[in-house]
């Protein structure tokens, strides 16, 4: 097991009721085995089934893998502009 | 050069970003905090982004406008509590012909609202707020999007 | 409105004059004078206009643009002697959606160089100076022309 | 006979010498006849076979009718933005 560190933000960040959760996971460890952990949590039911991750600042795929301090974070759809 | 701002844009300064004396053309675009969204009134919103990732996202589309046509482009993008008619967004194009400007200026732009991490807030008139989500419903989204 | 001005051009200003609390997009073009024309370089220049047709011709593009789209258009020519950089002329366009907004701009700037009765005194780095003719070589203006 | 009045703008009052001229022509008098009278005078050749005329702030053609207190004006090319 391994330990990340991801980050919610916008709308996400107040379903989970945090801006950074830590989330426990098997090696190797996969974005989809992350979010299916995430989607556990309480209020993680509200998360779309393939959440969008950002690895080291890129989108990444959902079998794409993930390493311990990788930078993490959680997109809902963008609303910028 | 960074992109995200809390302070308000000044179009007229970024303008002057991009200009090079060789240079005879800039074409901008700004986006302003309208007072409807949804069939909804809205009173303020406010902004937040990924900022490393936002900051980042935002050079890549500048750089490669700059790498597609020859020109230069400037993004800003502002964050926090905005009002009606506020400037939420710029980007400036320098060029030397006005062809490439007004195509690079829609390219930015379109790749700003596709690819940058931002999220918008909305506070309505009728005291209740929601998180804009684009992908939800369509329709509404081409009918009411800027 | 009064589109012709001896005073420099405020593009920030100009934007503030389109927006209205429903449009959330102002699409803009500025020229600026260019260092270089024709092959020559060029030190500063100086625009006159016949002012009465001026008013009514951009007027009128304006009002052909409000009518065509849902838009809002401010148009400023400047007259006078410009130096290097400075902002000739400035188109900006308020719409509730940019694809109208930037189609507009481009409408607006081409019609403003088609029709508005105003002509440009070139002075060149080398003391001599020259009227600009778009219609004397076609290929020149081609690559030279904003 | 009837007195005209025509401005002349840009290169056109360079070439003249003079930012308005008053020209006297038959009745009626067209546009050509007014554009043909300028041409004869001194500097007049340098103009352009049939150059443009606003008359009432509107282009011109050169058969147009004008009339006395029209306002007129010969027109170089245009080269604003």
């Amino acid at each position: 097991m391994n330990g990340y560190r991801v980050q919610l933000l916008a709308r996400y960040a107040e379903l989970l009721g945090a801006e950074e959760l830590a989330v426990d996971l098997p090696t190797p460890a996969t974005v989809s085995m992350l979010t299916d952990a995430l989607r556990a949590l309480p209020g993680g039911s509200a998360l779309p089934a393939q959440p969008v991750l950002a690895r080291n600042l890129r989108i990444a795929a959902p079998g794409d893998l993930i390493e311990p301090g990788d930078a993490l974070a959680l997109l809902p759809p963008l609303a910028g502009g | 050069m960074t992109s995200l701002t809390t302070d308000p844009i000044d179009p007229t300064a970024l303008g002057a970003l991009v200009i090079r004396p060789d240079h005879g053309a800039v074409t901008s675009f700004t986006g302003h905090v309208r007072n409807h969204h949804g069939g909804r009134s809205v009173d303020r919103l406010s902004y937040t982004a990924y900022p490393e990732m936002a900051e980042q996202e935002c050079a890549a589309i500048a750089e490669e406008a700059m790498t597609r046509w020859d020109v230069v482009v400037a993004i800003r993008h502002r964050l926090g509590d905005l009002v009606i008619g506020d400037i939420a967004v710029a980007v400036a194009v320098g060029s030397a012909h006005r062809a490439e400007g007004f195509a690079t200026c829609r390219f930015v732009i379109e790749e700003v609202k596709r690819r940058v991490p931002i999220w918008k807030h909305e506070h309505y008139a009728d005291g209740t707020s929601a998180w804009v989500d684009p992908t939800a419903g369509t329709e509404r989204r081409e009918s009411e999007e800027t």
